[in-house]
């Protein structure tokens, strides 16, 4: 293996050279420059492809790793070092991802030269989208979480452009702040614990903290009363959650799907959701450490059961995607949680290959019928042979049917979550976590097939209803109905290529190198499992006294040279005190019950869909129906209560006050507050109001505002004085 | 007489000077002026910290580029005032409310 | 001995203009005591062997600034001379009563006081070297110094001129009525 | 033997002093020689007989800002360039001609876009919005 | 700091003598030889504009086939000593509406900024007061202060008349500062140095040697530079600020007595210093027109003669130009700096740099005649 920077950058610069050519010339070039994004996408494939080839089938070796380094600037000034490095790492992991960032980017892409043909903002799109990838792309190949920042702050910039893009739309460009200033709040914390990190150890390169943890650098330095290693574990954590949008911050992704469903798939499936799972994989060592992966299982189990309830009521085919993506994004995160490092990587890529598919699905049924509501779909397996038999590939795979990858991942990650949950002798109240993570995957197969049989199967009820309601004007035009036929699907390669190769590989067989992942079902004699070989958690002693490596030198190091080569197989747990045995009862007990809960999932949705001889429960749980149809009411929280009741209401609290609007605040905020308590638990609603209700919460929240109001003064000159006072207070501390 | 003392001295005195105008006026033309004063100071800092301590030019230089940097500061700013009070017909800066909530 | 009495007549200038604009009413005037504050700023970069510096000093802000802040004084005082008859004065309520005065006070008391420390601390431990009395030729090192170490920056402060040029006049552009 | 450095500054600051000390000394004089006779019609300014109406502190065509601030731009541009171009004939003496051609050339290409984009887009016209109203006047 | 009036007499004996007189104080003798100069050259200036006027009504009288001025003095040479003494005699007014502090300062503004360029002109390679690395960049900058004195004038006698003209003075000085700005850098880029000894001292020789010959360029850059500077000094026909068919006198209408005779004074002192810098920079300055291998002191009065002499001539042209072309327009003012001036500056500096690197820095001459380099 001969590496110099020239076979790794173009990987990154290829997208950035797209990016910036259609910027300024994309106009001008024939069809907008799509071809120029796809083919700058094929090249970072090309590149990916030859280093996954080095790193997957030289030897097996779970410790190789390729760190290139040149020196940013250097301030460094006597016996101050103050230097920042940039550079390249690259592990089997990261080989791994490369391949799977640019092969799903490039389908992505395919796709999308067929999706926006004719598009209004056909150009635009096309700027992005490399862009995009190419942030992704630099964020896995990056050494160190500054770098990392600044890559995962251009896909956040991204995604805002993407989902925004028709920007004539009001809701589009809501839904783009939305997920961009929701993003931010992790982000924040992203950079705090990055901040953190530099103080204390003064790099933030990942192999520095891995050799700083092994050297105990951590050991007694506390921030604000808790252990630095939580606090920057947690603050890492935090900016994961946001972009990966888990529980309390997961508000942005089910709207993000408002720009063109190809962008969607990019989002959702390859790349920004996964860059918050990416980063605790990298800093799984720190998340250890500082032992917060409790709460990550718990925060992944409470948003993989969440959304997938949330999911099973909605009814725009895009929506049910982007609440499953929530769900599956939940599995990943408690896979981390739990010490499934293995496995949820591997669901990453699994996750990462069947999602595509399905964005790539719905956008080819949204732009052949021009509709997305499902009860208005039905029937379309007849229309569309094609998308269907990738759609439902792909669906089996995430419903967790064995011999598909889904189940593969998924079941892993869920029977380390039952070791964790019963076995591991922790706190017991963390069953939690696989209980709901195990009715949560019961519920993915539920609502899956009923998204299938709601679209696929029944008959047409496009018909009907144009029938219904265009009776007046149909006259005139006989056939057309609704402006729009649906067209016999014919093979197109942009259109359908995509859709198949990304169907392929739903097999769990390329992941698990075994037809179920389980010792059960070996195919070639022996165990060929390079997926869960090759990735490990990160054996921190092993960075301790490290070297780097010169930027621009060549690399030949073999793997067989290295002196920690060898073939290394460990069990997927990576958490504390394993014990192999129950490890091994609980993934046979996890198998069963999983393959038996996603089987009766399927066949609920079955009988639900199908045959009608149930009644579906939205309808027989109405109560529960509206809570999960308003997502749990999040939005309204948080924009209502939050922030516009919150935020905005503090800043103009006193002048209420004054006002005289004491009462009208008291009411409509706290009926605001009401209406949110109400739904969501009935039982609860007459006995609080008039007690704690009026007069305590709004004396309460006038105090607060009273501080607010003069921090936001919004007057330039009282922002200067604090300044000044910062800056005062900061030549104090820099004195004593 | 002349010594790093009295520049620093001075240059702080010009700070302070540029602080309460800015923070004292409400006209957005003297808040730039004040801002002026502040960016003097610093750049006076520059020189003799290049004079006294570090004995090369590189806080001419730097002194060179916050003066450019004013000029910059000032043709942008003064154009936003006036462009504010073509819209508003007031300097005041505290009539600037237009994107406070 | 002259050259105490320039950096005593440029201190005298720059800490006299820089009084007399916070206390001056009128922001014309307050324009002028810049202007004069500025000027003996420039003498203390000629006390200092900044011959260039000190030359652009006068030529940006004497030549450039002040007057385009003079001209934003004309195009935004002098409106609706009938409310404010003869008397340009009538800006006088806008620069500042007693109240935030007292504010500035206090703040730059506090900031004051802070730094004489801070400077104290400074002169203490940075005993200030004299590098001889030599006054060398500035032009041709910054001249240097631009074209080698800092050409990055030389460049790119064109282009910022550049945007603040493309930006203001896009700003300050007279609309059609 | 080689003067002190300020010395070269004296002339400088002499020539300022007698500056003001000629404006001193001729006003003094004016004030000793001159009659004084003030009037109310005398110090009133001069508007060609008529009684002024309104302060002459008025609003003023913004095109007058306009100008200044190109005029800044470019103060601002030539006074970097003035050092650059002091040492250039040294450099080209080095051997560094080109490089140093490149730099500089690089420098005032940036100046040339700015005062082609301020003359596209009408900012160099001074009557622009004249001639619109003079327009009108005459239909 | 290169050389001094002081450091060039100071390679002569007698300065010894001086010295050892005012009792070895090198700063108190410096300050004395200084201000002795100082005041001999503003005498000089003072008279020369004085004279300025009396050239100019005499002049414009021939031009228009004229007696001109012919009752003070001989041939009414005495002319403008006795306008100096009505300006002093005359009573003082001062509009009741103006803003006093400024009325005051501008003319002295004015005469400030004028005076001070006097300190860097070249009268001979030993007669400069003060040759400043900086030179002629301090020229540029120190006479910016005209700018601001010609709008406070404007401003502060709150007519409307002398607003108009300040603002048009103003905005007309800033603007034509740039093309002669750019001009001037196309010679500083060629005589390698800001300080006009270096300046000077590069044009030494024939008159071949002269920056205005050095090659096409500069050539172009001369008119450039001398178009830009009658308009810097509101001198016809870019006199609009004080267009008195439209302005009635512009921004000095207000002023009467001494302070308007000072503002007069500004401005032809200034008439004389723009052209000493044409002769400076362009055409040799103080120059012998030939090689002279020794220095004495007659040669330097020689070199101040030949130095006065180039600079009398462009004042000549100046007042010649005036009375010959008509008065522009506000917006034909404005697009001949912008338009053509700039532009024409620009492409003369491009030209210039590209010059001295493709020739190696020789001028047009020494290619064609191929001189020494």
């Amino acid at each position: 293996m001969e590496y110099t920077v020239g076979s790794i950058a173009p990987i990154f610069l290829a997208p950035v050279l797209a990016f910036i050519i259609n910027a300024f010339f994309g106009r001008k070039l024939p069809r907008q420059g799509d071809w120029l994004a796809t083919l700058s996408i094929f090249i970072s494939f090309i590149f990916s492809a030859r280093i996954f080839s080095d790193f997957v089938f030289g030897k097996f070796a779970t410790d190789f790793y390729v760190h290139k380094t040149f020196t940013w600037f250097d301030l460094s000034h006597a016996s101050a070092v103050w230097k920042v490095d940039m550079g390249i790492y690259l592990d089997n992991m990261a080989a791994i991802m490369l391949l799977m960032v640019s092969g799903i980017a490039f389908l992505i892409h395919l796709f999308s030269t067929w999706y926006m043909d004719h598009d209004e903002k056909h150009g635009r799109f096309f700027v992005f989208l490399p862009l995009f990838t190419s942030a992704m792309l630099g964020m896995v190949l990056s050494d160190n979480l500054f770098s990392l920042f600044i890559f995962w702050e251009i896909m956040g910039f991204c995604s805002y452009s993407l989902i925004g893009i028709y920007n004539k739309k009001e809701k589009a460009g809501d839904a783009s702040l939305k997920a961009f200033m929701t993003t931010r709040v992790g982000d924040v914390f992203l950079l705090l614990g990055i901040v953190a990190l530099w103080m204390v150890l003064g790099s933030v390169t990942y192999v520095d903290i891995y050799a700083a943890i092994a050297e105990g650098k951590f050991a007694g330095q506390t921030v604000m009363g808790i252990s630095f290693a939580t606090f920057t574990a947690l603050c890492i954590f935090l900016g994961a959650m946001g972009k990966s949008a888990q529980f309390p911050l997961h508000v942005w992704l089910p709207d993000a799907m408002m720009g063109p469903t190809p962008g969607s798939a990019l989002i959702h499936a390859a790349t920004m959701v996964t860059a918050g799972v990416w980063v605790t994989l990298r800093m799984y060592p720190l998340m250890v450490l500082g032992d917060i992966t409790w709460f990550i299982a718990v925060i992944g189990a409470i948003t993989a059961f969440g959304a997938a309830t949330i999911a099973t009521v909605q009814t725009d085919i895009k929506a049910v995607l982007a609440y499953s993506t929530l769900s599956q994004l939940g599995y990943m995160i408690m896979g981390v949680g739990v010490g499934s490092y293995n496995a949820a990587f591997m669901h990453v890529i699994t996750h990462a290959v069947f999602k595509a598919c399905l964005f790539l699905s719905a956008g080819s049924i949204i732009h052949t019928v021009h509709e997305q509501e499902m009860p208005k779909l039905g029937g379309l397996r007849k229309y569309m042979p094609y998308t269907h038999f990738a759609m439902m590939a792909c669906t089996l795979a995430i419903a967790g049917i064995p011999f598909f990858s889904g189940f593969v991942s998924k079941d892993r990650i869920l029977g380390d979550a039952l070791y964790f949950g019963f076995m591991a002798g922790q706190n017991p109240m963390l069953a939690i976590v696989p209980i709901l993570g195990f009715a949560g995957a019961g519920l993915t197969a539920f609502y899956m097939f009923r998204m299938m049989f709601l679209t696929f199967y029944g008959e047409n009820r496009m018909h009907h209803d144009s029938h219904g309601h265009g009776h007046g004007h149909k006259d005139a035009h006989g056939h057309e109905s609704h402006g729009h036929e649906i067209h016999q699907e014919h093979l197109d390669v942009r259109q359908n290529v995509p859709l198949l190769l990304l169907s392929i590989f739903t097999l769990g067989f390329w992941f698990a190198g075994t037809l179920t992942g389980q010792s059960f079902g070996k195919v070639f004699g022996k165990k060929v499992e390079w997926f869960k070989v090759l990735v490990e958690a990160p054996r921190v002693e092993q960075f301790v006294g490290h070297n780097r490596q010169p930027w621009g030198s060549v690399d030949s190091r073999d793997k067989t040279e290295l002196p920690h080569a060898h073939y290394h197989h460990q069990s997927g747990y990576a958490g504390p005190n394993p014990d192999d045995h129950k490890i091994h009862k609980a993934h046979t007990i996890g198998a069963i019950a999983s393959i038996i809960i996603a089987f009766s999932g399927v066949f609920l949705a079955f009988l639900m869909y199908i045959q009608h001889t149930v009644k579906p429960w939205a309808d027989t749980f109405s109560g529960i129906t509206t809570t999960l149809q308003n997502k749990y009411y999040f939005d309204k929280f948080y924009i209502d209560v939050l922030i516009k009741k919150g935020l905005l209401g503090l800043n103009r609290g006193l002048a209420w006050f004054d006002m005289g609007v004491y009462d009208r605040f008291a009411v409509d905020g706290w009926a605001a507050v009401n209406r949110v308590l109400f739904t969501a638990s009935r039982w609860f609603d007459n006995v609080v109001i008039d007690a704690i209700g009026v007069d305590g919460t709004g004396v309460a929240v006038n105090l607060f505002n009273l501080v607010l109001r003069i921090v936001q003064s919004g007057k330039i000159q009282f922002y200067f004085i604090m300044l000044i006072m910062v800056l005062v207070s900061y030549i104090w501390t820099l004195k004593f | 007489m002349m010594g790093l003392a009295s520049y620093l001295l001075i240059s702080l005195i010009l700070f302070v000077a540029g602080l309460v105008v800015m923070i004292a006026r409400k006209n957005i033309v003297a808040i730039l002026l004040g801002i002026e004063l502040i960016l003097n100071a610093s750049a006076l800092n520059f020189v003799a910290y290049s004079r006294y301590v570090t004995n090369n030019l590189d806080g001419h230089i730097f002194s060179l580029f916050i003066i450019v940097v004013a000029a910059a500061e000032a043709a942008v700013g003064l154009a936003i005032v006036i462009r504010f009070f073509q819209i508003k017909e007031t300097v005041h800066v505290d009539e600037a409310t237009q994107l406070r909530n | 001995m002259f050259a105490q009495l320039l950096f005593a007549m440029s201190a005298l200038l720059t800490v006299g203009g820089a009084i007399a604009v916070v206390v001056t009413k009128n922001i014309m005037h307050s324009c002028i005591f810049l202007l004069a504050c500025l000027i003996g700023v420039a003498g203390l970069y000629a006390t200092l062997g900044a011959d260039f510096v000190a030359v652009t000093q006068i030529m940006v802000y004497v030549g450039g600034i002040v007057i385009l802040m003079l001209f934003a004084v004309m195009l935004t005082g002098g409106k609706d001379f009938v409310s404010r008859a003869q008397n340009l004065l009538g800006l006088a309520p806008s620069m500042g009563n007693k109240w935030t005065f007292s504010i500035a006070i206090l703040v730059s008391i506090v900031f004051l006081l802070t730094n004489i420390s801070l400077i104290g601390n400074i002169v203490r431990s940075h005993a200030p070297k004299t590098f001889g009395n030599d006054y060398p030729s500035t032009v041709s090192q910054i001249g240097h110094l631009l074209v080698k170490d800092h050409v990055l920056a030389f460049e790119l402060s064109s282009v910022l001129l550049l945007g603040a040029l493309v930006g203001a006049a896009i700003i300050a552009r007279p609309r059609k009525q | 033997m080689t003067p002190a450095h300020f010395d070269g500054l004296m002339p400088v600051v002499i020539f300022m002093a007698l500056a003001v000390i000629l404006f001193t000394g001729g006003h003094f004089a004016s004030v000793l020689l001159a009659p004084k006779k003030p009037s109310h019609g005398k110090s009133t300014p001069y508007e060609c007989g008529e009684i002024p109406v309104g302060s002459a502190w008025s609003m003023f065509n913004v095109r007058f800002y306009v100008v200044g601030l190109i005029f800044i731009i470019f103060d601002v541009e030539s006074v970097l360039m003035f050092p650059v171009a002091s040492i250039f004939r040294e450099l080209n003496d080095m051997g560094q001609g080109g490089y140093a051609l490149i730099i500089f050339l690089s420098f005032i290409s940036v100046l040339i876009e700015g005062i082609a984009y301020c003359w596209r887009k009408g900012d160099l016209d001074w009557v622009k919005s004249f001639q619109v109203s003079t327009k009108n006047n005459k239909n | 700091m290169n050389q001094t009036v002081v450091s060039y007499l100071s390679q002569y004996e007698f300065y010894d003598i001086i010295l050892e007189a005012f009792g070895n104080n090198e700063g108190l003798l410096a300050f004395v030889i200084y201000s002795l100069f100082a005041v001999i050259i503003v005498a000089l200036c003072a008279t020369i504009g004085g004279l300025g006027t009396y050239a100019e009504r005499k002049i414009s009288a021939d031009i228009q086939q004229r007696l001109g001025p012919n009752r003070v003095g001989p041939y009414g040479i005495l002319q403008f000593l006795a306008d100096g003494v009505k300006m002093m005699t005359k009573e003082d007014v001062m509009p009741f509406t103006a803003d006093k502090m400024l009325f005051y300062l501008a003319p002295c503004l004015a005469l400030v900024g004028v005076f001070a360029t006097l300190a860097v002109l070249p009268w001979s390679s030993g007669f400069i007061m003060a040759d400043m690395n900086v030179g002629i960049f301090y020229l540029i900058a120190i006479s910016s202060l005209v700018g601001v004195s010609v709008f406070l004038g404007g401003y502060a006698s709150n007519s409307k008349w002398s607003m108009l003209g300040g603002m048009r003075g103003a905005s007309q000085i800033i603007s034509y500062e740039i093309p002669v700005t750019i001009s001037i850098l196309a010679i500083v880029l060629l005589a390698g140095g800001m300080s006009f000894g270096a300046i000077v001292g590069h044009q030494k020789g024939l008159p071949t040697n002269w920056f205005i010959f050095h090659n096409p360029f500069a050539f172009v850059a001369f008119f450039v530079y001398f178009i830009g500077a009658l308009a810097e000094t509101n001198r016809a026909p870019f006199d609009l600020p004080e267009a008195e068919s439209e302005l009635v006198s512009g921004y000095h209408t207000e002023y009467t007595g001494m302070r308007f005779g000072f503002f007069a004074l500004a401005e032809y002192i200034e008439v004389f210093v723009v052209c000493g810098v044409a002769a400076a920079l362009f055409l040799g300055g103080s120059n012998l027109p030939f090689d002279i291998s020794f220095d004495i002191l007659p040669i330097q009065l020689v070199e101040v003669v030949i130095f006065m002499t180039k600079t009398l001539l462009l004042y000549y042209v100046v007042i010649w130009i005036r009375w010959t072309f008509p008065r522009l327009r506000v917006d034909q003012l404005m697009s001949i700096c912008w338009k053509y001036l700039t532009p024409i500056a620009i492409v003369n500096l491009c030209g210039c740099a590209i010059w001295l690197v493709v020739f190696n820095g020789r001028s047009f001459a020494q290619i064609v005649f191929g001189g020494h380099h």
